[in-house]
């Protein structure tokens, strides 16, 4: 059932809330002189005027029109949908952090220093980096305050001249987003056939201009960069330096790190790997964490445990400054804490290990149905092709996807990345067990073998949501973005 | 072996691994060589049960000292009806991803078109984006989108009234780019727009101010946004949303951009974050406004429905062209402002508006009496006033001995400037929730330590 | 989509939850002498062995096919499904309250005492007698203690021939089964022609032998009994007692008091009237309130306030003991304590009129199309009768209750009160607005409207759910009741 | 006018009256006669605002003071996972009614189906019901079914082990009733059954009696089943239904009922409610059993569904003959033990009941080396024991020492029974909650008082 805007249901006069009366001595309020009207607003807004139970139902309504991890398998490729642990929600909410002003004085905030020094600790073993910042709100904000801290140690290091930023063509799509934000030129590295880092092309690309070549490894086909080692003596040879999306860490989490593999800083993000959740676009949070050499341009103030306790310390003469209003998205930070907590170790190697053996799992089951034009295994995702159900079916990757709705799924990432042609991009994450890995890829085969039989189905579909494919021409053409 | 949060059992792993036909999980990452595989355990601690985590947290949490906060400073607190986190709580909502498949999404859909159109019915703005970090990043995705918008300029002008740390925040943002920041100068703790137009040259994309201001102060911008336009330049002002339940909108000033954060209007101070920040455009900036837009269209059977939409601004479309890298934004916050906003209605927020400003002023007005302090300057403000001490000595003390009270008295403006100027400057912000008894409490702890 | 059984999703070895290791010296535990064999459980008890996410998920999932207040309009005749205010369920589930054991000292409870004891005042005021008890935890609870305390009041008295309990033939259930309950014999009082306590009949069954007269005010017809003072005057001119069942209080509290109509004890539902959730099914609260009379036969212990604040009181001589293995649902009654503490008295009084006004106005709307067997006008609820759509069209008040399954609306009451056939007893509540109401008897009236020209599609309503009407008589003739 | 949860305007006021035919709110309440009309509003506070109700709760609820409890009698405090309180805050089973209507019930009813089948799973027994209201009232229940099961019997036997409070519930159900409640004798903390031959004559519908008894010790029930059968009466044991994880199940002892308290499994101590009783019988006692039962069936298109069932038990059918009066019971505390249980499986119920028996049984064991108390009697026991003081001034200091260091070391069983042989004991419950640290906290306030 559909559910009317909140303000179609206004009455005039209705109230769900009201404030205590003002209890100040009355003559203060008379006497007090009111603004000068040139500062006052002219015009009412118009904002819905129901009743508590108004906006309890309107809202309740909306979320059963919606759907999360809780409600079913999610296996957003590249989004690590894995499930969030209620014992982090309950624990952020705790009135302790959440009465908490971010100004008050530092021996007034021991609490929530010390999660997040500790965070940045964990996060630093768990990286093999140096240090971090928290600061960043969402991994492409990460990538944007990593980018900038490159800029700044090239300037400091008299390199003013490197202003490239290189991107393999199956990057994210906030890669060179966030290149160009910063004010780099941006310059696209192929694919060899394996799907991997064509290393002939990028030699071409790399010269004294070039700062970074930013890369995810795994991949966005779900594939190790096995020539990670040579990729990154190439480009520190070049001079530059080598950045980590660390949006796939959760595929080798605890099995292996960045470090190791030559990066020089990342981001992480937390709403992917470390199990926040991802409240419908966010708060996410995307700290960076990098090597020594890099830790003087770190976003301020950074957090330090000194005799009396955590402190903040401004002093770091080469920060690029702030990168946020305060601290970052801190109850996001208590949760990825909570998690590391609760894992361990030994547990987040496990959590990485599980989500490739789950991922293989499902490619293997769908590879006699699928295209699986690059690889024959995977690590956490894998990108499946629905070219020869178009050609021969006019099928699509969007049908196959909207056919997964009406079974209680969501679908999987599609079309991305763009050097797959009808792709659709799969991660099961380690939170599903074999049993839903099994249905889910039960569901898929069925759909697809039902959509060669049935085109006018599997068109339609989904049949069970109370709308289906929407209109997005007429949603650009003609925007009706406000009530 | 057991782990939180993975369901395998041993047969499940060895009927998996037999299936994909490897022998053990070291064949999972046969892709890495030996030297990159971590032979130990990374070296954090082992994990711990549900109740060890509990227990620890609650601990630690405890560890911070909680007080009836006279601090403002962008972080207010302001009353929040129960039905936010109520409705902010339900896991249809808190564990979805961006709403990309919009026939399962209406839910989320519906709520984000739900706060577009409150943020334009509030600002007057003609299109709001879906949410943006937080304030001082909504400030820099307004100058973001002045330069794009006006073609070959580079320098933003900047009031030196902005908050600190929104300066600070677009500092960094023009660090080591051939963008500008350009200060104007202040007067009495106002922006002073006297020579505006020897400022606005060519290169300039835009004007962006701030009311209520750094010092709580609000701001006059009558003919501004006429002098920017006539150089070509947008006006950008950026406003705590709930403050425009009693001061001029952007839209009333002619701003071409509305920014700020909603933290006031649904969101706890949670040591600062998430909070939500908000951007609002004229209907000539609707293509190039960033981050995530929410419209409203109509299935195959006509059936009204919303969707992601104008997304050929965006990233994962246009990469390096995109209007801006936003990706996760800040969806959860914005749906708590929307449910504030619902309960509230506009009475409310008028309400909630109104008593702030008398609460402030009452405080400020006994404050005000007291040797030792004066108010810096005489500007019009609403919930927050600036008040400067004569003697740096009693300015510790009348800290000291407020939180002995169990008050946080103010924010310090030198602890976020660093500037020697503000030193003695102590900004005291005042909320429609701190009861009358609170006020008195802070004003007989004041006279004390002044007196 | 159904959901199944989440010991049909067990896999042998899989855990939601894992124990904190056991920490105590080595030694201890295997020093440690086990139980005697005899006393040891032999077999296993077969439980769902499934991840958290699974527990999550299940749940999840068999609450988004449950309905209740949050999700629309539940017009439950008798049983008042008014909106039940988030702050009382958060503010109940503070730490300070629910961490606190029944058998701590008096002098460490002091938080919990005073909610109780002020509850009790306020209840006082507000019903119009002296004292009550909390203990009871359900209607049901509460009629089976206040009878017991008639019963040991008229022991006290020497009268232990009243053996007796009135009830009217529209009386709830619970009544004279609580009653039974303690041994007295129900005698029923008939009904007169405008369904309202047979005066005559009455008179005809009062005699030395009746203990007390039940009676709900208004009675579930949804009529006041007009003739209360008369019948307060005629049950005690017999010697008799008057119980009011709360049921119904939502119609008068804060207008009028039970007391003033001569009842002398009562039950009342705090899950009703207060505003407490249903829970599906419970738990409710049923305090027994008393003229001072019968004050010495509460159970015990009573809450005083003393000079050192509030203590026990288990003295009373007279009490009939406990009803409860503690102090009853404790943290149902907090939040019967903030709705009062929210409406306070012209709160109450207007919720009272306001469901008043309620149920007229539906009354009103909903006359031309269905007969109203008793009575122009309401209280808080009212009864029609679907009988001329069954004779005529086939249709039953199952059939029209079914159909506003589909429409998103809770079904009303069926098939009680038995004095009216084929009964729909309604009670919108002063929760739901004039808007709603609106939409409600309009989409009744047009579900009659259809039923009559298509009695296949009512036959078969609803439609929309997950499953259609069950076979409940092979659930009665082959039980099936656990897995 | 506003009230809280009233949406009427007053337009909507007028509106309806007018639609009726009526003029005012007087005209709603004609048919009450001048003098039961209030005139005034009943003397109760104003409304409050829901931020000052949550200063005032708030400031309420901390006038409890918390401690590390040991306290047990009934009430335990046993881990509870995260996933009880997320599941049981989803608004659809908190709002909702007893589900009269099945197919838009299907959730709570299929919950409540796999409550009963735990239930049966554990006791061992056929048949489970929805939930009671407690342990206490499940007893009482069970006196019920009983005399109903047994034509002509009035007689309860009562073994004098069970809960005082149990005790008094029952005392009182008998009161004033032709029921007859005898106890048997007791011996070193057990019920004595070596006479109970002599008391089961015909007048006797049952024997109840209770494991872990109100002193903690766990009891041996061979050969009582076949004796109490021989006499044609029913046998019904009350337990903590999570102490069935480590002792032998009411079945296994031959019981007809099983009966007791879930508290332990899910529910926080919450001042001791809500808290959800239990009860389970064999096949033959199905039809008497009190109270909602939820069975599985089929609709029109064989799908299976979940429904109320075996109504002709109940009182709304029934009315005075229904086997109980039973309405509204703890369906949201049933669901809390279901998710409990549906998070702990067996091994997680097996490793509760375990380390609680050897944490109670290591804090025993050193407490029993103190001088000035022994242990009362050498029964077996589960995760309780009465520690017994040879002097009653040490015994209240024992008790304020501990308070002092944060803990409640017991429950005096004499506060319960207001039996002067009961003053000195005091009963130390121990859950696998407790950490060593916690327990070693314990002991050494303990050896400081007694040492």
């Amino acid at each position: 059932m559909s559910e009317p805007l909140l303000i179609e249901l206004s009455k005039k006069g209705r109230k769900a809330y009201c404030f205590p009366a003002l209890d100040l001595p009355r003559g203060f309020e008379s006497a007090l002189p009111s603004l000068p009207s040139s500062l006052l607003r002219q015009t009412k807004a118009r904002l819905p005027e129901v009743s508590e139970l108004d906006v309890v139902r309107h809202f309740t309504r909306l979320s059963t029109l919606s759907f999360g991890v809780d409600n079913g398998c999610y296996p957003l490729g590249s989004c690590t949908m894995k499930y969030n642990p209620k014992i982090s929600e309950k624990l952020a909410m705790l009135e302790d952090f959440t009465t908490i002003h971010p100004l008050q004085d530092s021996s007034t905030v021991q609490g929530c220093l010390s999660v997040m020094y500790n965070l940045l600790e964990d996060l630093s073993s768990i990286t093999g980096m140096s240090w971090g910042t928290l600061q960043p709100c969402a991994g492409a904000h990460g990538e944007y305050t990593g980018l900038k801290m490159v800029r700044a140690y090239f300037l400091k290091k008299g390199e003013a001249r490197r202003n490239k930023v290189l991107v393999p063509v199956s990057a994210h799509g906030t890669n060179p987003a966030s290149a160009a934000l910063n004010g780099f030129t941006i310059v696209t590295v192929a694919s060899d056939d394996e799907g991997l880092v064509d290393i002939d092309d990028l030699k071409s690309k790399l010269d004294d201009s070039v700062a970074a070549f930013m890369l995810t490894n795994p991949n966005t086909l779900g594939l190790f960069e096995k020539n990670i080692l040579l990729i990154s003596s190439l480009v520190h040879e070049a001079g530059g330096l080598l950045y980590y999306d660390g949006a796939n860490l959760n595929a080798i989490m605890g099995n292996a790190t960045p470090s190791d593999m030559g990066f020089d800083l990342l981001h992480l993000n937390l709403h992917k790997t470390f199990a926040t959740p991802h409240g419908g676009g966010g708060p996410g949070s995307g700290p960076v964490m990098v090597k020594s050499f890099l830790r003087p341009f770190l976003p301020g103030p950074d957090i330090e445990l000194t005799d009396s306790g955590y402190t903040y310390n401004w002093l770091a003469s080469d920060s690029i400054g702030k990168v946020s209003m305060f601290w970052g998205n801190f109850l996001v930070l208590v949760k990825a804490y909570i998690y590391i907590l609760r894992m361990g170790s030994e547990g987040l190697r496990a959590a990485s290990s599980h989500a490739v053996l789950n991922a293989n799992y499902m490619l293997h089951r769908l590879k006699g149905t699928f295209e699986i034009p690059y690889g024959d295994t995977c690590m956490h995702e894998f990108v499946i092709s629905c070219q020869n159900f178009k050609q021969e079916y006019g099928v699509s990757a969007e049908d196959i996807a909207k056919g997964l709705i009406d079974s209680g799924y969501h679908p999987p990432t599609m079309y991305f990345p763009s050097l797959v042609h009808e792709a659709l991009m799969i991660e099961p994450t380690e939170s599903e067990s074999k049993e839903t890995l099994d249905e889910f890829t039960d569901t898929l085969i069925g759909i697809a073998e039902r959509a060669k039989k049935d085109p006018q189905w599997i068109h339609g579909c989904p049949w069970t949501t109370p709308v289906g494919r929407l209109d997005t021409a007429k949603a650009v053409k003609e925007p009706d973005l406000h009530y | 072996m057991i782990y939180p949060y993975i369901p395998h059992t041993d047969e499940d792993r060895k009927q998996m691994l037999d299936a994909i036909g490897m022998d053990s999980f070291d064949d999972l990452y046969k892709d890495l060589s030996e030297d990159l595989l971590l032979g130990e355990s990374v070296p954090i601690s082992q994990g711990r049960t549900e109740d060890e985590v509990i227990r620890m947290i609650t601990s630690i949490a405890q560890r911070n000292v909680k007080g009836i906060p006279f601090l403002g400073c962008g972080c207010y607190d302001h009353i929040i009806p129960s039905t936010v986190e109520a409705i902010a709580s339900l896991p249809s909502f808190v564990t979805a991803y961006t709403p990309y498949q919009a026939e399962m999404s209406q839910g989320i859909l519906q709520a984000i078109y739900e706060f577009q159109s409150m943020v334009c019915e509030i600002t007057g703005m003609d299109v709001s984006n879906a949410s943006l970090y937080d304030g001082a990043n909504a400030i820099v995705e307004a100058a973001s989108t002045s330069l794009s918008a006006k073609r070959r300029s580079t320098t933003i002008l900047v009031s030196p009234t902005i908050h600190p740390f929104s300066l600070q925040v677009l500092h960094t943002w023009a660090m080591g780019t051939n963008r500008t920041i350009t200060l104007l100068p202040e007067k009495n703790g106002l922006c002073d727009f006297s020579s505006l137009e020897d400022y606005l040259n060519d290169d300039v994309g835009s004007l962006i101010v701030q009311t209520p201001n750094r010092y709580g102060f609000l701001e006059d911008y009558t003919a501004i946004a006429d002098l920017v336009h006539a150089k070509g330049a947008l006006f950008a002002i950026s406003s705590d949303l709930l403050s425009l339940g009693m001061q001029k909108s952007p839209a009333e000033w002619g701003a071409d951009i509305a920014v700020g954060d909603t933290q006031s209007l649904g969101l706890p101070l949670a040591f600062g974050g998430p909070a939500c920040g908000y951007m609002a455009v004229t209907k000539e900036l609707m293509r190039k406004i960033p981050g995530r837009i929410v419209g409203a269209s109509v299935d195959g059977q006509g059936r009204r429905g919303y969707t992601l939409t104008l997304q050929a601004r965006e990233q994962h479309i246009k990469r390096e062209h995109a209007t801006s890298n936003v990706c996760s934004n800040q969806a959860l916050s914005a749906l708590m402002t929307t449910v504030h906003l619902s309960s509230l209605g506009w009475s409310g927020m008028e309400e909630a508006t109104k008593q702030s400003y008398i609460k402030a002023h009452y405080l400020a007005y006994h404050l005000a009496q007291l040797p030792g302090v004066t108010l810096l300057w005489d500007s019009p403000f609403w919930c927050e006033f600036p008040l400067v001490f004569s003697d740096q000595k009693k300015m510790r003390k009348f800290i000291q001995e407020l939180r002995n009270e169990g008050i946080f008295a103010g924010v310090r403006l030198g602890a976020l400037t660093r500037d020697s100027k503000d030193e003695m400057v102590l900004l005291v912000a005042v909320t429609e929730k701190r009861s009358r008894e609170e006020l008195e409490l802070y004003l007989a702890a004041a006279r004390r330590v002044m007196n």
